[in-house]
């Protein structure tokens, strides 16, 4: 599905992202894309297949397990003038590598009185959904958007798995891009000249005037299903999608919940100081006395997610646990 | 036959049952997921059944085993029961961790079974303070720390050889050296592939082991062992291995030619020896049939029981976030 | 200064903290205390100074540069029945050994169904304010207060400092336990009996009705020479200390906002993604009814923490800043 | 005097005189942290300045280096101007790094001088990720990687001589070995105290050199980057050496003897080359002294200068958080 070029109609989310390395590769000699079996393998979770293939091992660089220095190696070669795609395995490894991103990716560029640029990105694979036990699921993207001097993406429709990646690497910044595990499989439309789109703003996936469900990634499936399910039960949900963590976007956070005075906010991190804390926060400091309910919060139970499926299931946000968050919020439980 | 032969005739009878006992156990465990019983990441070690099986019988009840995400063979030669393995991956409440490891992470505190790690060489680092606390507390017992040729170019590797090796820790640090991490060979991660030698300079002694046989895994085993209680510090064995299957059930093995495989599987740990024991007498076939149906029925018993099992109640799902009274830590 | 025996009337913070590792060590054999240079060099703040010589260096452990070897050994040696204190020297170089801290610390015991037990306890530096720049200067504490697993401690006054550690080594949960650099340094009386403290419930340092401050660590000073300040104004501020991070002890929290109805948080950490944004949104939850005007918080400025003096104090939160956010939310700016 | 004699001489008053530069900035550094005009953590190179000096005079501007938190020397010696430097370490906005940075995090990317980094070994990945650009730019500069011994025990000095050998990259592992890391004994830290031997576990050539001596440290840095720049893969230096002073402004210096310092003051670099110039009758006392005041004026230059020094005003804290535009981003 070459880029440019008529791409089908029907797409997988993970088609999509791979549709977007491959036109990155195509279209800059500076980019190339390292990480553990990206290549030979093809990608943990088959992003990068066929990749290695079309552009040689120099550019799909498989790694040895080393996350600390491959990650730090990308930035290193964002200094000296590359465009480093790194993909780490999942957010949980990421955690081998923090002291790159924060200590380094993070600093360099203030600390050197503006002096360095890291063009880099950071790709991973985060969230949990397919059974596969604590130290694969966590969602830490809050952390990521903690931490000043990173950008910090979350795609959740085809369009932004498409259309993310080329923004990320024209921006001078380390910029981290996730990629949530329940979306690869996503199927869909995605127009043939589906390009860049921005990473500025959050999106109103879903107009409506009674409640304001907000999510980003895996997320954001669930928040349109539990807006279907409450517009069923005659309540008007908007849903927004954050799509860009870092900086955020609370201005269409706010301008929603202006109009709705009542916000959900829906995060798969662990509750407490998950990023859905921030915005309640922002919320109450920038719309404090357009609210006329608390803020609701569905996120994930303060556990390392488990293995069985009954349990992971009730670790994590549903749709009918948004569904009963949003009738709270309206006085309708 | 003398009482010698018949010892050893014994114990590669045991060694063959336990191997058997493995394999089937993981082929049960691939048709089980087949059919979406078994759920998330399942990574199998046929063919490296020998290492599993050599390593565990050299090993006494209180010595300490950390293993990787690839460990239904470690766990099942150290003693775990089937049945609780499978409920486990089951994700049932009768599994040993209640259904909330699944197979990467069985634990088991009463047999010092210590998981189930699945951060690649994130057990390196505990299976050291095991060691410490084993040394400190004027203990005998050694740790066996098994991880995969992948796992030594993460820094943890080169952090813990040395804190070991400097602090003369009874760690026995077991590679099983498969040639692949996931889809890498092991000459596209490693500017030295002679894993002894990277061992060597941290100044612990290391061997090399033909991983396919279970009597030499043992007898290297036992001697490392030895050595370890004698307080002589650390020591690395790697085990010559290959996995005769996909990484994962979601490896479409696009990065090794099947001869390779097929070549490996000439030297299956498990033909080997039995075709060994019938040369010599110390199987017959019908022998084996009994061997093969007393596992059979073991693992049908096991199927049986995850069938019957019943789920963890969705209230306790935060019971033991956090532990509520101060228990002595030491299993 | 043995435990037990008559303390001098005044003394340090540092001191505070090295009686009470002085006590654990006497205390019970299965104590010891290991990281980078704990032993000859006596502690990078100088915390652990003549506790070699005293206990010796089995017990008082002197580790290569090797944050994530050293701190998983002290998981496994909790796991193997010891009660280690592990110093890693500050929250900055904590990223080297995170994964151990959440993948394991954190889920084993989850993850076993119950069977494995961690009594750790991790000591590290935190904060900024002595002009060691981007690297040395963080403030994470709310990254570990967001994982279950985890409990998380923060003195401020002599008091805690002497008697939060034998608690957290009776825990049987890994105890993080975080001490600011800017409080090494402060000088107090303490009773000479001066014992354990609970590690449960945050703690009302200064009654007050207008507003409630709260703070943490390092900030506690701070908040408490604004509330002096706010006196002098006529605004009547009370001040409350966390001092535990994890599990939050909101009820104290609210208890207060009910009573004044204002609430100013005061986190050292960056804003977004802060401790800050989980208490505000928490108040919010349980008291959004008794707040008459929106949380304030302040927060350090979303910077890497620039080395020049004027630079720093403009980063992180001072008394002005604290001062003028109260009069903020009493309305009298 | 024979050219190449006359020629040597000159190398021997370049080095000298570059190695007094920094002795006599250190010291006045020492001064205004007394004074209260640097604050911070500082980290004093005075005993290892034959190290700067040999090793940067045998790079090329083309080159970039990547150094530590004590690295006024390295900084110096590569080019940055002293009364930058001494700005920077006044928190002035005149500073190499606008004065946020500060002793540990100098930086210049004109000189390809990336810091100034104060995470023990947190600099090796970058340095491994500026040979990569450079390779796959098929430029022929090489990556000097400054760490101390202190470094080897971290994971990020295992996977990073790993990838490096691996992917043949131009980087010169340079190991200023001074026996200590803070008050920890290269005894206590390694299992292996030889660090070549560690080194060539990776399969890279490693050779010890006398840090003592810039003329031996020049030479063995020239030849191993003329080995870099034909392709021939990364190489390591071991560079023995000894810091005379505390490791900070807060070392008690309680873990080593008064008697081990001063024997190693007796192969004080400075003073050993100069006695061996005047012996040699290639330094008279009027050209030390001459040297002498040429440094001090350049210091007084570069305090006044600091003094002078404005403060970046408060509201651009902010500024460079981020960068703004796509500049390309090679220095
Ligand atoms: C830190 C970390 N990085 C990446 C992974 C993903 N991963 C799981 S298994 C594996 C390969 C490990 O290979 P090896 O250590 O040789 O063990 P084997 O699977 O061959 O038994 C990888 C890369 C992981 N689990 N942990
Ligand atoms: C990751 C990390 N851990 C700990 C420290 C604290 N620390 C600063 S310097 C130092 C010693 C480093 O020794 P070495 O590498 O030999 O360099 P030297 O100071 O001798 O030049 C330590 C432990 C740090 N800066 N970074
Ligand atoms: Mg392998
Ligand atoms: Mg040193």
């Amino acid at each position: 599905m070459p880029a440019g070029e008529a791409a089908p109609a029907r797409t997988t989310w993970r088609e999509a992202m791979r549709a977007a390395l491959r036109e990155a590769l195509r279209g800059d000699p500076r980019v190339f894309l390292m990480g553990e079996d990206v290549g030979h393998y093809g990608g943990c979770y088959a992003v990068s297949r066929g990749l290695l293939e079309e552009f040689g091992p120099e550019r799909v660089r498989d790694t040895p397990l080393s996350e600390s220095a491959f990650v730090g190696a990308g930035i290193g070669a964002a200094l000296g003038g590359m465009r480093p795609i790194v993909e780490v395995m999942t957010v949980n490894f990421s955690l081998l590598a923090l002291d790159q991103i924060v200590n380094n990716a993070a600093t360099l560029r203030h600390m050197s009185g503006g002096q360095l640029t890291i063009p880099l990105v950071i790709r991973m694979a985060t969230g949990a959904g397919r059974q596969l036990a604590a130290q694969h699921s966590h969602s830490l993207e809050g952390w990521y958007a903690h931490v000043p001097g990173l950008k910090v993406l979350c795609p959740a429709t085809l369009e932004d798995a498409r259309g993310m990646l080329a923004p990320a690497l024209a921006d001078p910044n380390p910029v981290i891009l996730f990629e949530h595990v329940g979306l690869y499989n996503v199927e869909g439309a995605l127009a043939p000249d589906a390009g860049p789109v921005d990473i500025l703003r959050a999106a109103v996936r879903r107009a409506g005037t009674e409640v304001t469900l907000v999510a980003y990634g895996g997320m954001v499936p669930r928040a349109l299903a539990a807006a279907d399910e409450l517009a069923a039960g005659g309540i008007d949900a908007e849903v927004i999608d954050l799509r860009v963590l870092r900086p955020l976007d609370s201005g269409t956070l706010v301008a929603s919940v202006r109009k709705t005075r009542r916000a959900v906010i829906v995060d798969e991190g662990w509750r407490s100081g998950s990023l859905s804390a921030e915005l309640s926060a922002r919320l109450v400091e920038e719309a404090f006395y357009d609210l006329d309910a608390p803020i609701e919060r569905v996120c994930s139970a303060e556990v390392p997610i488990p293995y069985a499926r009954h349990l992971e299931a009730a670790a994590i946000p549903q749709v009918a646990t948004i569904v009963a968050a949003a009738r709270r919020a309206v006085g309708r439980p | 036959m003398s009482a010698a032969d018949a010892a050893m005739a014994g114990d590669d009878l045991a060694r063959l049952r336990a191997m058997l006992r493995i394999r089937r156990f993981e082929e049960r465990a691939a048709e089980l997921y087949g059919a979406g019983k078994i759920r998330g990441f399942l990574h199998l070690c046929v063919g490296e059944e020998a290492v599993a099986v050599g390593v565990m019988r050299a090993l006494a009840p209180e010595d300490a085993v950390v293993s990787t995400y690839r460990e239904h063979g470690h766990a099942l030669a150290r003693g775990l029961p089937a049945e609780r393995i499978m409920a486990e991956m089951y994700g049932q409440a009768e599994g040993c961790c209640r259904g909330r490891g699944g197979s990467m992470h069985l634990f088991d505190v009463a047999r010092r079974f210590y998981g189930g790690n699945a951060i690649v060489a994130g057990g390196l680092p505990i299976a050291v303070g095991l060691a410490l606390a084993d040394k400190l507390s004027h203990r005998s017992a050694v740790t066996a720390c098994i991880f995969g040729d992948g796992a030594v170019a993460e820094g943890e590797f080169h952090e813990c050889l040395n804190l070991a090796a400097l602090w003369r820790l009874p760690v026995l640090f077991l590679c099983e050296n498969n040639l692949y991490a996931m889809g890498t060979a092991l000459a596209l991660t490693e500017s030295q592939v002679d894993l002894c030698a990277k061992a060597r300079s941290y100044e612990l002694p290391a061997e090399r082991v033909d991983g396919m046989d279970p009597a030499l895994v043992e007898r290297a085993v036992r001697g490392a062992v030895a050595a370890l209680r004698e307080g002589s510090g650390p020591r690395f064995l790697e085990l010559s291995t290959y996995r005769f299957r996909a990484h994962s059930m979601f490896d479409a093995e696009l990065y090794r030619e099947r001869r390779e495989v097929e070549a490996w599987k000439l030297r299956d740990p498990i033909t080997t020896l039995s075709a060994l024991m019938r040369q010599g007498g110390a199987l017959s076939a019908e022998a084996l049939a009994g061997l093969e149906s007393e596992v059979a029925a073991e693992l049908d018993a096991a199927v049986a029981f995850a069938e019957a099992g019943t789920l963890e109640p969705v209230e306790d799902l935060l019971r033991d976030v956090y532990a509520t009274e101060a228990t002595d830590a030491r299993g």
